[in-house]
C-alpha cells in the first residue's frame, strides 16, 4: 500500500540513526577487539584474535548470567501473566490505563535509587530484621543470587506486564466467551485459548527480557556485591578497572553473539507459534 | 619539531597513548593552525569567564568554596563525579577532553603525565601553593620526570575496619584479615573492589611488596584471593551500610570510610596492619587540553587558599598535610588516630605506584577474583 | 467526478458535479483484454466485458475464480498486467483508487475504528482531493444518515454498532460521495439470513433511486439472480458467460454455468455427438440447430423441474431411465427428490407439491423418469 | 488474580515506599528511622550538582522520547512498504540496538564519536579556517540523546509494529477509495491508529532514557545525568539526600503525568 519511494524516505532517519549510534560504534568495538591492551591500559593497534580465546576466562560470569537471566525472565513472565491478564481482560475503560500507568509509575523514581532501596530492604536492618523479629531465624539476603533475582525481577516486571498486556489485549473477548461457551472454565480457557494465542507475545517478551537481563550490570553490582557477577560486570571491569579494552570488546562481542542467537531463536519460535495460533 | 620526533608522536597517538588534542598540540598541527590564524583554544586569556569543569570523587569538595569562586570570578563550576581513578583514566583514554581539573590519586599521575593528558603546572599561577608547607613525601608523589604535575589535596591510608562487638579475637594484621575471613568470620568479610588495594593486601599477606608485579608473587596472591572469595560477604567499595547493619564485620577500607563509620558507631574501629598497606594522596591536576585552562588555575589556587582548604577538610574529612591548614584546624584533629596515625604505623605503608595500577597481570588477577 | 486531468481537462470535478441525466451515460465500465498476473499465477485472464451505466451487475463464481481481482481492478487497488479499463469512456487502468470516481463497500466494511459514525461517513468529503466545505459536509452526511436510518448514531463508535448498522455506515460512507460506480464486495457475507433479505431489497431500491452503477461480487448465486440486471460468471480467471439472470438460467453457455447457476442434472457423454445426434443412456437426441456450429456436444443436462417421475414405465429409455428415490425434501410449495439412477448417477427432481398430491413418493421407491427432448441442454464446453 | 495483582503492586511499590519514607528521616544514614525531618530536601535542593544533573536528565529524556518516537514511528510505517529483505535487515539491526549491552554501546560510542568529532573538526579547521573549529563538537546532551535514541527507537519500532500488525489493510484501501492519497491515508488513518502505541512508546522511551546509566556515563561528557550522579554518589556511601531527590522526581513525574493524562482524556472526548 505504501509507495516504495515513500517507505524509503520514512526509513531514512532510521538508517542515519543506526549508522551513527550502532554501526559506527560496533565497528569500532570490532576493531578494538582485534587489538591489544596498551601498556598503561586502553587500546593499542594490533590484529589478533587472541582476545577471543581469552573470553573463556570469563566463563563463570557467562554461566552466572545465563542462569540468572533465564530464571529471572521466567519469573518475570510468570508474575506478569496474571497481572497483565487482569488488566487486559478484567478492567475496562480508563481504569485499565490508570492501572497500567501505576505499573510504570515506580519507573519514574531513579532506577539507581530503587535498586539501592532494595539494598537496604534486603540488608541486615531490613527484611532479615523483620524475619528475625517474627522468629523465623537469622537470614542474610544481600549479595546472593536471591537478592540479584529480586532486583532484576523488580526492575523488569513492569516491562513484562506492559508487553503481555499488549499481547492479551489483542485476544478478542469473543474467543474467551466462545471457549467458555464450549464448556471450558476460566482456567482451562486460559491455558487452551489465551496462552496459545498469546504465545508469540510470550516468546518475544521472554527473549527481550532475557536479552535485557543478560546485559545487566547495575543490579548485580549493587545487590550482588561482587559475589554475583554478570558478564556485564566483567565487561565494565575490563573497560573501567583493568582497562583491557580489547578483551572487554571481545567479551562484549561474544555476549552480543549470544544475544543475537537468542533473538534469532525467538523469531523462529514466534513464527512457529504464529503458525500454530492462526485461526482458520 | 623534526620529522623523527613527529613520527614518534604519531605512533603514540595511533596507539592511543595520547589524546587527539594532545596530539594536535604536540605535533605542531596546533602551530600550523596558529599560522593560519587559528588561535588554539587552550591559549591563556587574562579574563576569566565561562565554566570550569572539575572531575572529582563524590562528597569530596565543599560547595561553599565553589560558590565563592563563582562569586569572585564569574566562572561557574561544573563537577563530574567519578567512582575510581581507573574509571576516570578510562574515560580520558577514550578521548573525553572536557575536564579542566581532575583529582587523581598519586599512582595515576605518572600515567596521566606520560600519556600527555596533563602537563607540568605553571606554579606561578598558583600563588597559594606552598610546597614547603606540605610534607615532602606527598610533594614528591605529585612530580613526574622532576616536574610538578600535581598539587596535594588530601591524603589517607588503606587498612581494615572491624566491628569490635563481632570481631572478638585480636586484630592487628593482614594475616588476621585473611585468616579471620577464612576462619571464624567466614561470610562476614568485605574486600575492596579496587585492584591496587585488594591485590596489594594479598601480596602483603605473603610478605611481598604492596606494589609487586612479580609473576610468582602475584600467583601466590591470586591463590589466596581465590581461596578467600567463597568466604567473603562482598567485594565492593560501598561497604559502609553493610558494616553499620552488622551484615559484615571486617572490611578492607580507606581511612575516610573508617572515620565516618566510627563517628556513628564507636564500636567500629580502624586497623592499620602491622605488615603495612597503602598510604595514598589525592591531588589536583590541570588537564592539558581542558577547555578553560585559565579558570582551572584560578580555581585550584582558590581551593588551596588555607582558609578555603579548611572548608574543604570539613567536606571530605580526609587528612591534609599543608601545615598552614593544620594550624587553622582544632588540635584534636591532628591527634585523631584514624586521620593522623602514629608514625610507626605509617612507616611500613607504601604509596601505590603506577606500575601496579597498570600492570596487566594484577588487573587480570583482580578480574578473575571477582568473577570467581 | 475527479478523473485524471488529461481525461477531463484537469477540472476539479467532484463526484456530484453531474446532473442526473449525465449519470446514466458516464457510469459505465469496460474491460478490454485485461490480464492480471501475480508472479506466475494468472488471476484474471484476458477479460473483456462492458457494464452499462446505471445497471446492477453481479460478478459470481467459485472462490479463486478471479472475481475479487476483477473488482479490485475496477476499484483501482490492482493494475492490469495487460489490457485497459474504462470508466465512463475514460481509460483508468493507470489511475489510483483515490483518483477513480468509484466507491466501495468492503466485505469487512473496513470502517475506521478511530472515527465515529459521522466522521467515517464524512471521510471522503474531507479528503484533500475531494474536499467539500464544512457546512456541505455536515449537510450531506446528515442527509445520508437520515436516509440510512442511522439518526442518533452519529457519534457512536463504529464497533458499538450491530452488523447491519455497520453495513449501512459502510454504504453511506461510499454513496455520500455520489460515485459513478458503487462496488460491493460480498456485502451480505456478514449478515444473517433474515437481515440479508431486507438488505437485498434495500440495495435494489437504493440502486434504482440513485441510478448509480452497482457492481457486486458475491458467491451466492441466488443473491446474484435476484438482484442483478446482468451477471458475469467467472471461472478460473475467465468469463464463462455474461447475461441476464434469465439468460443464464435458461440458456447456460457451458456446463459450468449450468451447474453454478441454479441446480442442474449434468450427464457427461462417453462418446461425443456424431452426425447431429447424441446418445444419452440409450436415448437418441437431435443436437439443436443453434448448437450445431459450436463443435461436438460433450455433455447434456436438464434442470430438476424438467424431470418427471412416474410409477409406471412410460415406454422409451427402458431400464436406463429407472431410478431409486434416496431423499425426499419438502420445501413448502415444492418438493425435491434425490434419485439414484444406474446409468446417470445421482439426479435431482423438483416438482410442485400440488402436482404430486395424488401420488406420494417414498424413499426406496423405484420410479420411471421422463424428460422432454426440448428440455435437454447441449454443451460443447 | 486480583489478590495476586495486588501483591505484585505491593512488590513494585515497596522500594518506592522505602525511598519516600527515608527521605523524611532525620537520621544521618539509612540504618534506622529516627524521626521526621526535611533536612535532606534542603540539602538536595541546595546542591547545584544534583539539580544540574536532574535538569540534564529531564531534558535528555524528553528529547530522546521525542526523537525516538518520531524516527521509530517513521521506521515502523516505512517497514510496511519495503521489501522483505530490507524489513528483516532493519528489524534485526533495531533488535541489535536493544540487545547491545549499554556498556558496549557506551564505550564504543565514546571512542567512535571522539574520532568522528576530531576528524570533522580538523576538516572544518583546515577547509574553513575557522578558529573555533576545535571546539565545534563536544560530548554532552546531544551525544547522550543520540545514543539513547538508539534503544528508545528500537523499542518504539517494536511497539508500533505490534500495533500495525492489527491494522486492517482494508482501512488503507477504504481510505484510498475515499479519495485520500497515500500520504493523506498515512496521516488520517495510519497515524491516528498508532497514536496509542506512539504515546506508549514515547512514555517508555522517556522512562528508559531518564533512568539509563551506563551509556550516559560514557557519553555525557562533563555534564552527568542524574543516574550517573547518583551512581557515583552511591559508590562512596549514599546519603538520604538521594532519597530526597528520588522522591522529588517521583512527585514531579506524578504531577506531569496527571496533567498529561487529563489532557489526553480531554483530547479523546473531543475526537
Amino acid at each position: 500500500m505504501l509507495q516504495p519511494r515513500m517507505a524509503r524516505l520514512l526509513l531514512l532517519p532510521g538508517y542515519a540513526l543506526l549508522a551513527l549510534t550502532l554501526i559506527g560504534p560496533l565497528i569500532t568495538t570490532l576493531v578494538i577487539s582485534l587489538g591489544r591492551r596498551a601498556p598503561s591500559g586502553g587500546y593499542e593497534t594490533a590484529l589478533s584474535i587472541e582476545n577471543f580465546a581469552s573470553v573463556l576466562s570469563r566463563s563463570t560470569a557467562f554461566l552466572n548470567t545465563v542462569q540468572l537471566s533465564a530464571f529471572g525472565a521466567a519469573i518475570c513472565i510468570l508474575a506478569a501473566i496474571p497481572v497483565a491478564f487482569f488488566i487486559a481482560k478484567h478492567l475496562k475503560g480508563s481504569v485499565r490505563y490508570t492501572v497500567l500507568f501505576l505499573v510504570v509509575l515506580p519507573f519514574f523514581t531513579s532506577f539507581v535509587a530503587r535498586t539501592y532501596a532494595w539494598y537496604f530492604a534486603l540488608g541486615g536492618r531490613g527484611l532479615p530484621a523483620v524475619l528475625e523479629w517474627i522468629g523465623l531465624g537469622r537470614f542474610r539476603f544481600l549479595n546472593t543470587d536471591f537478592a540479584v533475582a529480586i532486583g532484576i525481577i523488580y526492575a523488569y516486571l513492569p516491562i513484562a506486564i506492559l508487553m503481555l498486556f499488549v499481547a492479551f489485549d489483542r485476544i478478542g473477548d469473543d474467543l474467551l466467551e466462545a471457549s467458555n461457551d464450549l464448556g471450558r472454565g476460566k482456567v482451562e480457557t486460559f491455558f487452551s485459548v489465551v496462552i496459545p494465542l498469546a504465545m508469540p507475545g510470550l516468546i518475544s517478551t521472554y527473549s527481550l527480557l532475557f536479552i535485557l537481563l543478560s546485559g545487566e550490570y547495575l543490579i548485580p553490582m549493587l545487590l550482588g556485591g561482587g559475589k554475583v557477577y554478570f558478564i556485564g560486570n566483567a565487561i565494565v571491569d575490563l573497560f573501567l578497572q583493568s582497562r583491557n579494552w580489547p578483551l572487554g570488546s571481545a567479551v562484549a562481542i561474544s555476549l552480543m553473539s549470544m544475544m543475537i542467537v537468542v533473538a534469532f531463536l525467538s523469531q523462529i519460535f514466534q513464527r512457529m507459534a504464529n503458525r500454530d495460533g492462526r485461526i482458520g | 619539531m623534526d620529522r623523527k620526533e613527529l613520527s614518534v608522536w604519531v605512533e603514540k597517538y595511533r596507539r592511543g597513548h595520547i589524546s587527539r588534542r594532545g596530539f594536535l598540540t604536540v605535533t605542531g598541527i596546533g602551530a600550523t593552525m596558529l599560522g593560519m590564524g587559528i588561535r588554539p583554544s587552550r591559549a591563556l586569556s587574562q579574563e576569566l569567564s565561562g565554566t570550569v569543569t572539575l572531575a572529582t570523587w563524590p562528597s569530596y569538595q565543599n560547595q561553599a568554596n565553589l560558590d565563592s569562586f563563582t562569586e569572585k570570578t564569574g566562572v561557574s563550576v561544573n563537577m563530574a563525579i567519578f567512582g575510581s581513578n581507573e574509571e576516570m583514566m578510562a574515560k580520558m583514554q577514550a578521548g573525553e577532553s572536557g575536564f579542566d581539573i581532575i583529582a587523581p590519586s598519586q599512582y595515576a599521575i605518572p600515567l596521566y603525565a606520560s600519556g600527555q593528558f596533563i602537563e607540568p603546572l605553571d606554579l606561578s599561577l598558583l600563588p597559594n601553593y606552598d610546597a614547603a608547607a606540605v610534607e615532602p613525601r606527598f610533594v614528591e608523589q605529585g612530580t613526574f620526570d622532576g616536574k610538578t604535575y600535581a598539587v596535594q589535596k588530601n591524603w589517607g591510608t588503606s587498612g581494615f575496619i572491624i566491628n569490635t562487638t563481632m570481631v572478638t579475637t585480636p586484630f592487628t594484621s593482614v594475616k588476621d584479615y585473611f585468616d579471620g575471613i577464612r576462619g571464624p568470620y567466614s561470610g562476614y568479610g568485605v574486600a575492596l573492589d579496587h585492584p591496587l588495594d585488594t591485590v596489594g593486601f594479598a601480596l602483603k599477606y605473603h610478605g611481598y611488596s604492596f606494589n609487586s608485579v612479580d609473576e610468582a608473587e602475584l600467583k601466590k596472591a591470586e591463590e589466596l584471593l581465590l581461596e578467600t572469595k567463597p568466604h567473603l560477604y562482598a567485594v565492593t567499595t560501598d561497604f559502609q551500610p553493610m558494616m553499620s547493619s552488622g551484615d559484615a564485620s571486617i572490611a578492607m577500607g580507606w581511612s575516610f570510610n573508617a572515620m565516618q563509620l566510627h563517628r556513628d558507631m564507636p564500636e567500629i574501629q580502624y586497623v592499620i596492619a602491622k605488615e603495612g598497606g597503602e598510604i595514598w594522596c589525592d591531588f589536583y591536576v590541570i588537564t592539558r587540553n581542558g577547555p578553560n585552562r585559565a579558570a582551572a588555575y584560578a580555581l585550584v589556587n582558590h581551593l588551596l587558599d588555607p582558609a578555603n582548604n579548611v572548608l574543604e577538610f570539613e567536606a571530605h574529612g580526609s587528612a591534609i598535610s599543608d601545615t598552614r591548614v593544620l594550624a587553622l584546624l582544632p588540635p584534636e584533629v591532628q591527634t585523631d588516630p584514624i586521620l593522623y596515625p602514629a608514625k610507626e604505623l605509617l612507616d611500613p605503608l607504601e604509596f601505590g605506584i603506577a606500575e601496579a595500577m597498570s600492570n596487566p597481570l594484577r588487573n587480570e588477577i583482580m578480574a578473575r577474583f571477582k568473577s570467581a | 467526478m475527479r478523473l485524471a486531468p488529461e481525461a477531463e481537462g484537469g477540472g476539479a470535478n467532484a463526484p456530484d458535479d453531474r446532473t442526473k441525466g449525465q449519470r446514466m451515460n458516464d457510469g459505465g465500465g469496460t474491460f478490454r483484454g485485461v490480464t492480471k498476473k501475480f508472479g506466475s499465477f494468472t488471476a484474471v485472464n484476458d477479460l473483456s466485458f462492458e457494464i452499462e451505466a446505471g445497471s446492477f451487475v453481479s460478478i459470481v463464481g467459485p472462490s479463486g475464480c478471479g472475481k475479487t481481482t476483477t473488482l479490485r481492478l475496477i476499484a483501482g487497488f490492482e493494475f492490469p498486467t495487460v489490457g485497459s479499463v474504462f470508466i465512463g469512456g475514460s481509460p483508468v487502468e493507470r489511475m489510483e483508487a483515490y483518483e477513480r470516481p468509484i466507491n466501495m463497500v468492503f466485505q469487512s466494511y473496513a470502517l475506521f475504528p478511530h472515527l465515529d459514525v459521522f466522521d467515517n461517513i464524512a471521510y471522503g468529503l474531507r479528503s484533500r482531493r475531494n474536499r467539500r466545505p464544512a457546512a456541505e459536509v455536515k449537510a450531506r452526511v446528515n442527509e445520508i444518515i437520515g436516509k440510512m436510518q442511522l439518526s442518533g448514531k452519529e457519534h457512536n463508535r463504529v464497533w458499538e454498532l450491530s452488523g447491519g448498522q455497520q453495513q449501512r455506515v459502510a454504504l453511506a460512507r461510499a454513496i455520500v460521495n455520489n460515485p459513478k460506480i458503487l462496488i460491493l464486495d460480498e456485502p451480505m457475507a456478514a449478515l444473517d439470513k433474515k437481515l440479508r433479505r431486507d438488505v437485498q431489497f434495500e440495495l435494489q431500491s437504493l440502486q434504482r433511486e440513485l441510478g448509480i452503477t452497482f457492481i457486486m461480487v458475491t458467491h451466492d448465486q441466488h443473491e446474484a439472480l435476484s438482484l442483478s440486471d446482468r451477471i458475469i460468471v467467472m471461472n478460473r480467471g475467465r468469463i464463462e458467460q455474461i447475461g441476464s439472470p434469465d439468460e443464464l438460467y435458461n440458456r447456460p453457455a457451458s456446463r459450468f454455468v449450468a451447474s453454478f447457476i441454479g441446480d442442474f442434472n449434468l450427464l457427461e457423454l462417453e462418446k461425443p455427438a456424431a452426425g447431429g445426434t447424441v446418445d444419452v443412456a440409450g436415448r437418441v437426441l437431435a443436437v439443436p440447430q443453434e448448437r450445431a456450429g459450436e463443435g461436438a456436444t460433450i455433455a447434456v443436462g436438464f434442470r430438476p423441474d424438467a424431470l418427471k417421475l412416474s410409477a409406471a414405465a412410460p415406454g422409451a429409455g427402458g431400464e436406463a431411465w429407472r431410478a431409486t428415490i434416496t431423499n425426499v425434501i419438502y420445501l413448502g410449495d415444492k418438493v425435491e427428490i434425490k434419485l439414484d439412477c444406474p446409468s446417470s448417477g445421482t439426479l435431482l427432481a423438483r416438482a410442485d407439491v400440488a402436482r404430486l398430491a395424488e401420488r406420494r413418493f417414498r424413499v426406496g421407491d423405484t420410479v420411471h423418469l421422463t424428460v422432454e427432448d426440448s428440455d435437454f441442454h447441449h454443451f460443447t464446453k | 488474580m486480583r489478590a495476586f495483582s495486588l501483591f505484585i503492586f505491593l512488590f513494585l511499590y515497596l522500594p518506592v515506599a522505602v525511598i519516600v519514607v527515608f527521605s523524611f528521616n532525620a537520621a544521618p544514614n539509612m540504618s534506622a528511622f529516627t524521626g521526621l525531618s526535611l533536612r535532606w530536601y534542603a540539602k538536595a535542593f541546595s546542591n547545584p550538582l544534583a539539580i544540574a544533573a536532574l535538569t540534564n536528565s529531564i531534558v535528555i529524556a524528553l528529547c530522546s522520547a521525542v526523537v525516538s518516537t518520531a524516527i521509530g514511528s517513521a521506521v515502523a510505517i516505512g517497514l510496511m512498504g519495503t521489501s522483505r529483505t530490507t524489513r528483516i535487515v532493519v528489524q534485526s539491526l533495531m533488535m541489535l540496538g536493544l540487545a547491545v549491552p549499554g556498556i558496549v554501546i557506551g564505550l564504543a560510542s565514546l571512542v567512535f564519536f571522539s574520532a568522528a568529532f576530531s576528524g570533522a573538526e580538523q576538516a572544518v579547521a583546515m577547509l574553513a579556517g575557522w578558529e573555533q573549529a576545535a571546539k565545534l563538537f563536544s560530548f554532552g546532551r546531544p551525544t547522550v540523546i543520540a545514543a539513547h535514541s538508539l534503544f528508545c527507537t528500537a523499542l518504539v519500532v517494536e511497539v508500533i509494529s505490534l500495533r500495525l500488525r492489527q491494522l486492517n489493510p482494508s482501512w488503507l484501501e477504504a481510505s484510498n477509495d475515499l479519495y485520500a492519497g497515500r500520504g493523506e491515508t498515512l496521516w488520517r488513518v495510519v497515524v491516528p491508529f498508532i497514536v496509542p502505541a506512539m504515546v506508549a512508546g514515547g512514555l517508555l522511551s522517556f522512562v528508559l532514557s531518564f533512568d539509563e546509566f551506563i551509556i550516559a556515563f560514557f557519553v555525557s561528557g562533563t555534564k552527568p545525568t542524574l543516574p550517573v550522579y547518583m551512581f557515583a554518589s552511591v559508590k562512596r556511601g549514599a546519603t538520604p539526600e538521594l532519597n530526597a531527590i528520588a522522591t522529588s522526581m517521583l512527585t514531579i513525574s506524578i504531577l506531569v503525568s496527571v496533567v498529561a493524562f487529563s489532557f489526553l482524556r480531554r483530547g479523546q472526548a473531543r475526537a
